[in-house]
């Protein structure tokens, strides 16, 4: 298992070294990236701001919920904080299960509560200003 | 001699919106013994008129989420952060 | 797109790099593996064989139908053929969508698709023998 | 001068098991004109004794499945394969 936040890029396959082993037969692996758009308006980089020392456990968390609920599976996930241009790689989320609809399952369950409860948090550099993402709500940043 | 304490001492630290409303990213902080999350976030609204209403606020103690009623121990690394929004 | 047999190792991030773009925020990436066991049976290796020139247009068929459900979606899948290790990887099909539940989805159905349509077979050398899978059933080799 | 085919030329395929079991993969075959591909496996199947009953198999023409009862013409690929196993 391994639960990462960094400043660096992330490596997907590193991460899928860490989950694969000779019992799993399949492997999914969610990407996350800086998409051109949002909310109808060109975007031209984010910056993504962490609470480390509870990210990293949260997502620890998340991985045991997972090994709850997939007992065979393994998990490991990455999260990119700073400054993200477009097309980069924000989070990483791969897990492996001995079958496949079984990854798929868990490695989406993986993202979505990350989303719910992993404190990092968007600010939105877009051509009608600079935002923070607050969970759906979008709001000026001061900063 | 028995020693009754007058304040506790906790370590506020705020994130994203809320670290920039309040101006700082770290603080520290005295509070009478007893107090609630909840005290603890309406003392520093009462210092930094601009952050929110706890409404859309969270509370961390200790790196994990809690109970505004939950009370505050000497030496706690308390967190107030917005609804996160990481991923994608 | 890419629609690949190949008898070298299959470079996951290569099929990534395929499908991102700007307007994608999200990337689904299925890589399956050649797990050490079967039928409670462990396996020792495998070896796929495939109808290439048959193959490569039944996966573009693939990706064109996910691209008729999901219109946003970019595609890309290979295959390896040959013989294959424990812990190597047979097949990957990686999806990008502007969200990520379609991403998901996109990508499960296309693995789904795979192998209910795409002319490769696996035979598994077991403990227990030499078979080759059809399907759900499990028969016998000769050769 | 008008010209009537007594024969029209395929090329027969086979895959995976039904290659081990018709001892072939390639082979050069001659039909009536008008042979369904269900006519060209049991042909086949009078060639190779060991290839199973058509349940379990399925036939391509031309690099794409077709029905059992599609009418050959000279020229075309066919292929005999067992049900597929790729992915994991």
């Amino acid at each position: 298992m391994r639960y990462d936040v960094t400043t660096g890029p992330i490596d997907a396959r590193e991460l899928e070294a860490v989950v694969t082993h000779p019992g799993a037969g399949a492997i999914c692996t969610f990407s996350g990236t800086v998409r051109d758009n949002a909310r109808g308006q060109s975007v031209t980089h984010l910056d993504y701001e962490a609470y480390a020392e509870m990210a990293v456990p949260q997502m620890r968390k998340i991985g045991d919920e997972i090994k709850q609920r997939w007992p065979a599976a393994r998990v490991a996930m990455a999260h990119r904080t700073g400054k993200l241009e477009i097309g980069e790689v924000s989070v990483v989320v791969s897990v492996s299960c001995p079958h496949r609809h079984e990854a798929f399952e868990a490695c989406r369950w993986g993202i979505d509560r990350l989303k719910e409860s992993v404190p990092i948090w968007k600010k939105e550099h877009a051509a009608d200003g600079t935002f923070w993402i607050e969970g759906e709500e979008t709001k000026p940043a001061i900063g | 001699m028995a020693f009754m304490a007058v304040a506790i001492a906790v370590r506020v630290r705020f994130f994203a919106r809320l670290r920039e409303l309040a101006g700082n990213e770290t603080e520290a902080l005295q509070v009478p013994p007893g107090s609630r999350l909840e005290d603890v976030y309406e003392t520093l609204r009462g210092k930094h008129a601009a952050l929110p209403l706890r409404e859309s606020v969270r509370a961390a103690l200790n790196q994990e989420f809690a109970d505004w009623s939950t009370v505050v121990q000497d030496g706690d690394e308390v967190a107030f952060v917005p609804p996160v929004s990481g991923g994608l």
